[in-house]
């Protein structure tokens, strides 16, 4: 332990990974939240430093688990695209797990929050070993323990109908998991080495192999799966509508957005070189699944009554941008997709929160229940529409500077229609978020509910995410620093896809 | 940091008026909107001096793209334009007051936060240092405004509340932040920079012409005749909301946008190869929505209807590329808002008097609301552009354009508007002081609150007033034309 | 010694085939238990035989487990498996899957 | 070529298995039928030598899984309810996904061919000529386990750690059976249960610790250990059990084994050496250093089979004592 | 240079009027008398001639005061006018028409000093912007209507003004206000003039006079028959004297009004019908452009303003104390109304050109300069026109007002002050007849009669009186045989539409078919979204339900995309 700095990324790992079952170890609802809170914060700490350093000019050293060689044991490269993500995950993370308090305690049985936080705790750890580790295999078991967690942790929705949305989620996501796992498989019976650095540059040898593309299929489809591209997307609207608010929030901002980063360095820097030949036509394919999921999800969020799912089709549409500006192959649309990842990642969260506070007051997110709550929780709307606005993309938003640099893609590659329809889709999100103000601020409840504002415990968190949002959407410059530079070592370390 | 007070102070305003919402009585939080407004103008006034000497103050928030930050600079056309927001906001402070009062409207709280907001964003947009600013602002307007349309919650409300935010938000964001993004691909930057960032980089006309008409649609703010529903429709506010925001701030934001991307955008040089359509549409608007106001004996929706036509003039201005024309043009967003607003005021007034929103029910209301008629009255004059109203000097140098430009047509549609402007502003005055109230009214009707008369009374003088002092406007302005005028 | 290990291997093969296929038909529960039963002695053997078919004997272990397993599993079915049913109706219940 | 033979009927099985399987409304049998798969592929995986893996299918497929599985189908009905969506459509999915992944096996190298780029890769020959000198441990997969993959190890565990977890966050909070169910009234299965357990235990410890030259390790033991409590809840009554292995204890137990094998790697942090980097253990200095490694591994392959004991009692218990709905 | 040089003349009546609303109803109407008198105070004192006032403005030089013999015999005039109007209105109880009418004064004042385009044209405007509430001020729908029609018109003259001055500025790079006649007329000259020639009521420009004057009420009419026009004329005289082709536009200006005012029984409209035709004279005189034609076209404004003041005063009394100016409804007042009538026929007489009249004085002016230049045509011309005067004016008016049948109406004689001012104005016309070199004295040219030596002219030399007296003498015995022969145009109840047709049905169905049209281009179109919205919506929502309903087969659908959407990557990654 001689110097903290260099066990950093295994660090980022281990912590939450301990904290979790010394959680189970005390059972008790206090100590688990504290415990999950400094877990998150330390992560949070740790990924920001490696950020800044990265950021800075700097290189994380290779972390070699067990003092092995890459070659023999699994090592840990933190750059500046993992570094990203980790800093993204742990500051949802951060946040979130601090609202989870009040929310919790409001939502799942007292008995049951040790579990509950461990759960959390375990997902937080898989996401963040998917992001963290260079290694194939790690990645899939990082997937099993987020995906388990994941499933337990939307199961405890208090509707009935969670359990099913969770099950349905587990069929998928097993599914998704099977795949990676071959396609994992394939590769590594045809290259010999898990490692993904050597991976990446085996695998153009053997780019001809039927094998090799099996796995690309594999992995791509699995991929696509967890993250819920269109139309692959069945289990994902009922899982975040059903889940309870903090899973909901803590999912929608990270579960889907590690996965687009799985598929973004198997499409980049591992099927990359090897398909050149099959990009063109590969990536209109893309396009075209993404185009349809951005109006899929926002035509089918502007007819739900549940702002949760409503919210949860919005994500839909959302990770089709982010899978579009993958798949626009320049630096900018690139860009657009990082930085996408990340901005959505905190509205969503964000607007899940606030969906948080108004299950606390409400016991519902029905549009129609929301029926002029503008007025009874001033604050709690506020910060949905700060967020809604993020999400439509309004300048001096976060939404913003992801949408323009998906626009600027789109020019980049010469797609004059394609920026059409983009903007035009954001002109959905009004539509679907407007419906929702419109409702809380000018409509006129069914009865009147004696509601407050939301506790400042649920409000404080949710403010620092919704406040995120304003200030990443006006201070861009670390993270949109940081999405570049990722967006440029992806399309270096692969060639162009 | 002095330039960003003026936006700043708003948005506080905002937050104050949400805060003394809750906490004091309505006397306090309205007093303290105005209070505010008084301190806002007193700010923007300190820059002016700095301006007219020559200095374009900046402030640079962060870069929020790379090379595209959020940056303020002010210079003459942006002082103008803050200036007539600030300094008409005190007014309509005041005016508020009486109205929102005088009508027992709810909400009052959040309708002067929002209207606070509206006013940061609209000076916002005027101190935008480069397009994507302006764009930030543009769209923040929009959005801030919206409460205010629909603030009466009911179905009309609703339904025009989407009709306003449908139109404004799909035209600014499909068609205007595509103009955005592509002077950004194409040029690589979006500083304003007089005589244009475009010219020199892209030389296709046809491109050139794409991306002006991406402007001057996507900023329905100005109300060019296809996207020009939403103004009518906005009518469904509160008064002081049609008088200050869709007479005032959030129209002229619209043509400001487009004055500026033409001159600091397009340049004169670029924007009088490809500015022959636009300058047509912006006649047929000026024409058309006159036509239209004839039609209508909605008093708000007529002063709706004449708003689009006077927004064509400033367009019409704008895309006649040349000085004479822009100074025109910049001129007339003071000489109209004074107008307009005080037309507005009245309009309000007569509401809250009489209770009478119909041209064909204001018969003989002069003599039970002379000070509001007669403020009508000077309006109306200012707006036909008669003198001595200020707006004379607007439509001078508007015309004087149109003859530089070469396009002695556009001349005749000013001279032809001013007088459909007489066909559907003047019978509402003679109405008023010529013809016998029905006895019905003989009780009921009354002058208006002193707060909603006052202010309505001291912007007619203005309108006169500025007639006599319009020559510091154009000093400020003048660096920006130098050369183009005299 | 190889052929022998083959031949016996091959008739372990078929005894299992013999079981599963009364596995798989029932048509009563006592029918798949038992088949079930004699499936895992045959596996046990039949992993026996493997190993020293490949010169593993090590293999044994494995097969212990097997047996264990084998044991523990029929324990769960009678234990856990509601034999109130009239074996009859199941054996219908089956025609018509 | 024997061998292959055997391969091909047992593949044949399989299949015919899998269709059955599928066919069945009857999940009675479905579950006994999959038994008896895990019992074919265990077989296939002697085949292949990945005994430990068959160790694993045995212990895991054939034993738990069907108990878990029979408890299960004890509580809720054994008849299938017929499909909603088209019969055309299952058949689709597998036509696909079998499609491509025969197509896959185009290039594939043959099954052991030594040119396979598997077997010469500097990873493989690493695994195979270094291991010993490295840990002085003649079963290699151990060390690949628990020393050069040891990561993904720890990782396993946690997976199995979740599991548990999810469980008991789903079914933690069960009502108990009012009337427990009917006790084995066999004197036979009471006394050979009885007497097979202590062997069982015995059995599992060898497999714990004979890991390190056979087919075992903490996996399997685990889910020996498991077994024998399982037979003793089966054949008296979960609730006996209860008092032998309360199970909160059970619980965090799960929870220590995963504690155990963290802090085995923690531990390495404070010696100065990476994260679950064993040579620093009981170290002077040298490199490698087969006594850390040894040591290393022991501990951590004890923490595995601590965590998958208590996880799979834990299942059990959560299954066992869940009344029917 | 004090303060009061900075004020333009008039400007103290537009000031001053601002405050008439505020005093006490009853003393408006006189406070307003006093505004012209301290007006034309300000004009003698402060102003003479040669006084330029300039400064600059808006980046524009501008001259707003420029004093010389032209403007000031119109400025003169105007105060003289204004005073008289002030005076017979001063009874009348309506703020708005003694403000209005003050400001119209004072702005009309104004305009004659203005040395530049600008200038003239905000006071140009100002006239019209005020003089409308004199037309609104009678109250009857019709008036509000009119007065939009008027206002349009007199606006469009003013923006036509500007369009030209901005033309002017735009060539020339100047906006003096000078004679533009010199050399030709360009296209923003040409501009200029048909501003001019609409508020001079040139032909087919004419109608807002015959349409607006009726309707004002009867004091408004005083004003507004002295000032707009006459404005006109003097901008005329200003920026196009000899301008040749006035002169015949100033020929039909005469004669054609004749005929329609014989056929119109609305007396004021007959009057205003008449004014076109005497404006008719003074175009000529500015279209002759010489020296005496132009003092002739002064004077003849200075003469005219006069008496057809005094003639609209009178029939102002009649509609006050009648109710009405219809000839059919009149007759038989002259007992009722003795004073009126006897003012009336001094108008009368005076504007057919009686000897020892102001009209006579001032008309031969214009006839000897036509004559001087050779236009015989012109001259006979002339002549005729002032046989027609007679002939409408002259007889007409007092013989259907307060002669011909007694329509019985039981009046009272105007009150004093409009008979003041009515005496005024008599005693006027007298004094100029009597006495015309006093007015010569005051023309821009002093009326020197270059033709006979650089003498004064004059007007009573024995061929003009008796030329005069022939024409007159004539003119009656027609109008008498007339009558007898009952073929003289009945009086009937009717509107006689002339070229107003053009605006007052055209122009609506022009706006209403403008917009019809773009309603028929622009609505299909938005109905058709509109349907098409709604189409889609039904067709959404139907989808939305239907996605609703499948719930359970989900993860199975699921499944079968994740197999179909492997196939297609494999495909697209074998490809």
């Amino acid at each position: 332990m001689s110097n903290i700095i260099e066990h950093l990324p295994v660090l980022q790992i281990v912590v939450p990974l301990v904290a979790a079952p010394t959680i189970v170890l005390f059972r008790n609802s206090t100590l688990s939240w504290i415990l999950a809170v400094l877990a998150s914060w330390f992560c949070l700490f740790g990924s920001i430093t490696m950020l800044n350093q990265i950021n800075g000019g700097g290189e994380i050293p290779t972390y070699l688990i067990g003092g092995w060689d890459p070659h023999v044991g699994i090592v840990y490269q933190v750059d500046i695209a993992n570094a990203f993500i980790l800093t993204l995950l742990s500051g949802i993370s951060a946040v979130v797990f601090v609202y989870a308090r009040t929310s919790v305690r409001d939502e799942i049985p007292e008995a049951k929050h040790h579990y509950f936080y461990a759960a959390l705790l375990l997902c937080f750890t898989g996401l963040m070993g998917m992001a963290i580790t260079g290694d194939a295999f790690n990645i899939f078991v990082f997937l099993e323990i987020s995906s388990l967690s994941g499933y337990a942790l939307i199961a405890m929705g208090r509707n009935p109908k969670a359990l099913t949305a969770a099950y349905r989620y587990l069929i998928m996501g097993t599914l998704g998991g099977t795949f990676i796992l071959l396609g994992i498989g394939f590769l590594y019976m045809m290259t010999g080495t898990l490692n993904l650095e050597e991976l990446s540059h085996a695998v153009p040898h053997y780019a001809e192999t039927s094998v090799v593309r099996a796995a690309f299929a594999f992995i791509t489809v699995g991929t696509c799966i967890k993250l819920a591209l269109f139309p692959l997307h069945m289990w994902l609207p009922n899982c975040y509508t059903y889940a309870p608010s903090v899973v909901s929030a803590f999912l929608s901002a990270t579960a889907t957005k590690v996965s687009f980063y799985v598929l973004l360095r198997a499409m980049f820097m591992l099927f990359g070189a090897a398909l050149i030949a099959q990009a063109k036509i590969f990536l209109s394919f893309v396009i075209f699944l993404a185009l349809i999921g951005i109006f899929m999800g926002s035509l089918k969020a502007i007819g739900q009554d549940d702002v949760k799912r409503l919210l949860a089709y919005s994500s839909i549409a959302q990770i089709g941008y982010m899978v579009l500006g993958l798949s626009l192959d320049n630096a900018d649309g690139l860009t657009g997709a990082i930085i996408h990842l990340f901005n959505h990642a905190l509205t969503k969260g964000g607007l899940f929160l606030v969906m948080g506070c108004f299950m606390y007051r409400l016991n519902s997110t029905k549009i129609k229940d929301l029926a002029g709550i503008g007025k009874k929780m001033p604050l709690t709307m506020l910060a949905f529409t700060i967020g809604g606005l993020s999400l439509i993309g309004v300048p001096l938003t976060a939404g913003f500077i992801s949408k323009w640099y998906l626009a600027m893609g789109a020019l980049q590659a010469g797609m004059w229609w394609l920026l059409v329809l983009i903007l035009l889709a954001s002109l959905l999100a009004v539509v679907y978020i407007f419906r929702v103000l419109e409702a809380a601020y000018f409509g006129t409840p069914e009865k009147e509910h004696d509601v407050e504002e939301a506790p400042f415990s649920l409000l404080f968190p949710t403010y620092v995410l919704i406040g995120s949002t304003i200030f990443f959407g006006i201070w861009t410059e670390p993270m949109l620093g940081a999405a570049r530079k990722s967006a440029e070592l992806f399309l270096s370390s692969g060639g162009a896809l | 940091m002095m330039i960003l007070l003026p936006i700043l102070i708003p948005l506080c305003t905002a937050l104050l008026i949400q805060v003394l919402g809750r906490i004091a009585s309505d006397n306090v939080r309205d007093g303290a909107h105005t209070l505010m407004a008084i301190v806002n103008f007193y700010f923007v006034l300190q820059i002016v001096p700095l301006v007219l000497n020559g200095e374009r103050p900046e402030f640079f928030i962060a870069e929020m793209l790379p090379g595209a930050p959020i940056y303020f600079q002010v210079e003459p056309l942006g002082m103008l334009f803050a200036l007539v927001a600030s300094g008409l906001w005190i007014p309509t402070s005041v005016y508020a007051f009486g109205y929102m009062r005088g009508h027992h409207e709810k909400n009052q709280t959040r309708f002067f936060t929002c209207f606070a907001l509206a006013i940061g964003f609209a000076i916002g947009v005027a101190f935008s240092g480069n397009l994507i600013t302006l764009f930030a602002f543009y769209e923040a307007l929009t959005f801030s405004t919206f409460p205010l349309v629909t603030h009466h919650q009911d179905a009309d409300a609703k339904r025009s509340g989407r009709i306003y935010i449908g139109i404004l938000v799909s035209t600014s964001v499909c068609l205007l932040l595509s103009g955005v993004l592509s002077v950004w691909y194409l040029t690589g930057t979006m500083d304003f920079t007089l005589g244009g960032i475009i010219a020199g980089k892209v030389d296709d006309p046809f491109i050139v012409s794409v991306l002006l008409a991406l402007f001057a649609f996507g900023t329905a703010k100005a109300a060019l005749v296809p996207f020009h529903k939403w103004l009518p429709n906005a009518m469904v506010a509160p008064t002081p909301v049609s008088a200050l925001l869709h007479a005032v701030a959030v129209v002229k934001a619209g043509v400001f946008t487009i004055l500026k991307v033409s001159i600091y955008i397009f340049g004169f040089e670029l924007l009088s190869s490809v500015n022959d359509w636009l300058m047509a549409i912006a006649a047929i608007t000026i024409l058309f929505s006159s036509c239209v106001a004839l039609t209508l004996d909605n008093l708000k929706a007529r002063l709706a209807y004449s708003t689009i036509s006077q927004l064509a003039y400033i367009v019409l201005g704008a895309a006649m590329a040349n000085p004479i024309a822009a100074m025109g043009a910049a001129l007339h967003i003071v000489m109209h808002a004074v107008g307009k607003i005080t037309l507005f005021f009245c309009a309000g007034a007569i509401f809250v008097g009489a209770h009478k929103k119909y041209v064909s029910q204001m018969d003989g209301l002069g003599h039970k609301m002379p000070w509001t008629m007669a403020a009508f009255t000077l309006a109306s004059f200012s707006i036909i552009g008669l003198p001595p109203f200020g707006g004379v000097w607007s439509k001078w140098y508007l015309c004087l354009g149109a003859l530089e430009a070469g396009q002695v047509i556009y001349l005749v549609t000013y001279m032809l508007s001013s007088l459909l402007s007489i066909g559907y502003l003047m019978p509402i005055v003679a109405r008023a002081y010529f013809r016998k109230p029905s006895e019905h009214d003989e009780e009921h009707v009354h002058e208006a609150p002193w707060m909603c008369v006052l202010p309505l009374c001291i912007t007619a003088v203005g309108s006169v007033l500025l007639f006599f002092f319009a020559s510091p406007i154009r000093e400020l302005l003048l660096p920006i034309f130098e050369g183009g005028v005299q | 010694m190889e052929i022998v290990y083959s031949i016996s291997a091959f008739g372990i093969l078929f005894s299992m085939m013999l079981a599963l296929i009364r596995a798989a038909q029932g048509p009563t529960v006592f029918d798949r238990i038992l088949a079930v039963n004699m499936f895992g002695t045959m596996t046990v053997l039949f992993i026996g035989v493997v190993g020293y078919l490949t010169n593993r004997p090590d293999f044994l272990d494995i097969a212990l487990v097997y047996a264990l397993m084998n044991f523990i599993a029929i324990i769960a079915v009678l234990r856990y498996r509601d034999f109130s049913v009239d074996p009859a109706e199941e054996a219908e219940n089956h025609e018509h899957s | 070529m024997i061998i292959h033979g055997i391969t091909i009927i047992l593949f044949l099985f399989l299949y015919v298995i899998a269709i059955v399987i599928g066919r069945s409304r009857n999940l009675f049998a479905a579950v006994m039928l999959s038994g008896i798969f895990s019992l074919i592929s265990a077989c296939l995986f002697v085949i292949m030598d990945a005994v430990d893996v068959a160790f694993t299918e045995a212990a895991v497929g054939a034993g738990v899984s069907t108990v878990l599985m029979m408890i299960v189908l004890n509580l809720t009905s054994d008849r299938e309810s017929p499909p909603v969506q088209p019969k055309v459509f299952p058949l689709l999915v597998a036509l696909l996904t079998g499609g491509v992944l025969i197509y896959a096996t185009k290039d594939m190298p043959a099954f052991g061919d030594p040119e396979a780029l598997i077997h010469q890769s500097q990873t493989t020959n690493h695994y195979l000529w270094h291991s010993f000198e490295e840990s002085h441990i003649p079963n290699v997969v151990t060390t690949v386990l628990a020393s050069y993959r040891g990561y993904d190890t720890l990782g396993e565990t946690t997976v199995v750690f979740t599991a548990a977890v999810a469980v008991m966050l789903l079914l933690g909070h069960v009502r108990e059976s009012e009337t427990p169910p009917k006790l084995i009234n066999d004197p036979i299965a009471l006394v050979g249960a009885k007497m097979l357990i202590p062997y069982i235990l015995l059995f599992a410890l060898y497999v714990q610790f004979h890991g390190d030259f056979g087919p075992g390790g903490g996996f399997q033991a685990g889910v020996m250990f498991a077994a024998a409590f399982v037979l003793h809840g089966m054949v008296l009554s979960p609730k006996h059990t209860l008092k032998a292995a309360p199970a909160l204890i059970i619980e965090k137990l799960v929870a220590l084994g995963v504690l155990l094998y963290a802090a085995v790697g923690i531990y390495c942090l404070f010696k100065g050496g990476n994260f679950l980097e064993y040579d620093v253990l009981l170290s002077h200095g040298e490199k490698p250093n087969p006594h850390g490694q040894h040591i290393g591994i022991l501990l951590v392959e004890a923490g595995v089979g601590l965590t998958v004991f208590a996880a799979m009692l834990t299942l059990f218990y959560k299954f066992a004592l869940r009344g029917k709905a | 240079m004090s303060l009061w040089q900075h004020l333009p003349p008039g400007t103290i009546m537009m000031l001053g009027a601002l405050l008439i609303p505020l005093l006490p109803k009853k003393t408006q109407g006189w406070s307003a008398i006093l505004l012209p008198v301290l007006s034309m105070i300000h004009l003698l004192t402060a102003f003479s001639d040669g006084f330029l006032l300039n400064f600059s403005f808006m980046g524009n030089e501008l001259t707003p005061i420029r004093v010389d013999r032209l403007s000031l015999i119109f400025g003169y005039i105007f105060h003289i006018a204004a005073f008289m109007s002030a005076l017979y209105a001063a009874k009348v109880e309506d703020p708005i028409q003694h403000l209005s009418g003050q400001v119209y004064a004072g702005a009309a004042i104004a305009a004659a000093f203005s040395g530049d385009l600008i200038s003239l044209f905000v006071f140009w405007e100002l006239t019209a912007i005020s003089s409308v509430f004199l037309i609104w001020a009678s109250r009857t729908e019709d008036s509000l209507r009119c007065g939009v029609r008027y206002l349009v018109i007199q606006v469009a003259s003013g923006v036509i003004l500007l369009a030209g001055a901005l033309m002017l500025f735009h060539d020339k790079g100047t906006l003096a206000f000078e004679n533009f006649a010199h050399d030709g007329l360009d296209t923003a000259e040409t501009v200029i003039l048909w501003a001019f020639a609409i508020k001079a009521a040139f032909p087919f420009l004419h109608n807002w006079l015959q349409d607006a004057y009726p309707k004002a009420t009867f004091s408004g009419t005083v004003f507004l028959s002295a000032f707009t026009t006459k404005l006109a004329i003097y901008a005329l005289a200003r920026g196009f004297a000899g301008t040749s082709f006035l002169i015949p536009i100033g020929c039909v200006m005469t004669i054609f009004p004749i005929f329609f005012a014989v056929i119109e029984n609305d007396l004021r409209k007959v009057l205003a019908y008449s004014l076109n035709n005497q404006l008719g004279f003074m175009v000529v005189g500015i279209g002759i452009g010489t020296p005496l034609a132009l003092d002739g076209a002064c004077a003849h404004a200075f003469a005219h303003i006069i008496y057809k003041g005094l003639l609209f005063m009178s029939m102002g009394a009649v509609f006050l104390r009648v109710g009405t100016t219809e000839a059919s409804e009149l007759g038989g007042l002259h007992k009722k109304m003795p004073y009126t009538t006897i003012f009336c026929i001094i108008g009368a007489a005076s504007i057919s050109a009686f000897p020892l009249l102001s009209g006579f004085a001032a008309k031969s002016l214009i006839a000897s300069a036509a004559a001087y230049s050779g236009l015989t045509a012109v001259t006979f011309v002339l002549l005729f026109a002032s046989a027609g005067v007679m002939e409408h004016s002259g007889i007409k008016i007092p013989y259907f007002a307060f002669f011909a049948h007694d329509a019985g109406h039981d009046v009272e004689e105007a009150p004093w002050n409009m008979l003041l001012a009515m005496g005024i104005a008599a005693a006027l016309c007298i004094a100029i007849g009597v006495y015309p070199s006093a007015l010569y004295s005051l023309l821009p040219n002093m009326g020197i009669d270059s033709h006979h030596g650089g003498e004064v002219y004059n007007a009573y030399t024995f061929g003009h009186v008796l030329t005069q007296f022939e024409l007159l003498v004539f003119a009656a015995l027609a109008f008498a045989l007339l009558i007898r022969m009952k073929v003289y145009p009945p009086e009937i109840r009717a509107i006689n539409l002339d070229f107003d047709w053009v605006y007052r049905r055209v122009l609506p169905r022009f706006v209403t078919g403008t917009l019809s049209l773009f309603k028929d281009m622009v609505s299909p179109a938005g109905r058709v979204l509109q349907e098409r919205t709604v189409v889609i919506r039904e067709a959404t929502s139907e989808w939305f339900n239907e996605m609703k309903t499948q719930k359970s087969v989900e993860s199975g659908y699921a499944a079968v995309w994740a197999a179909l959407l492997l196939a297609c990557f494999m495909i697209l990654y074998m490809s």
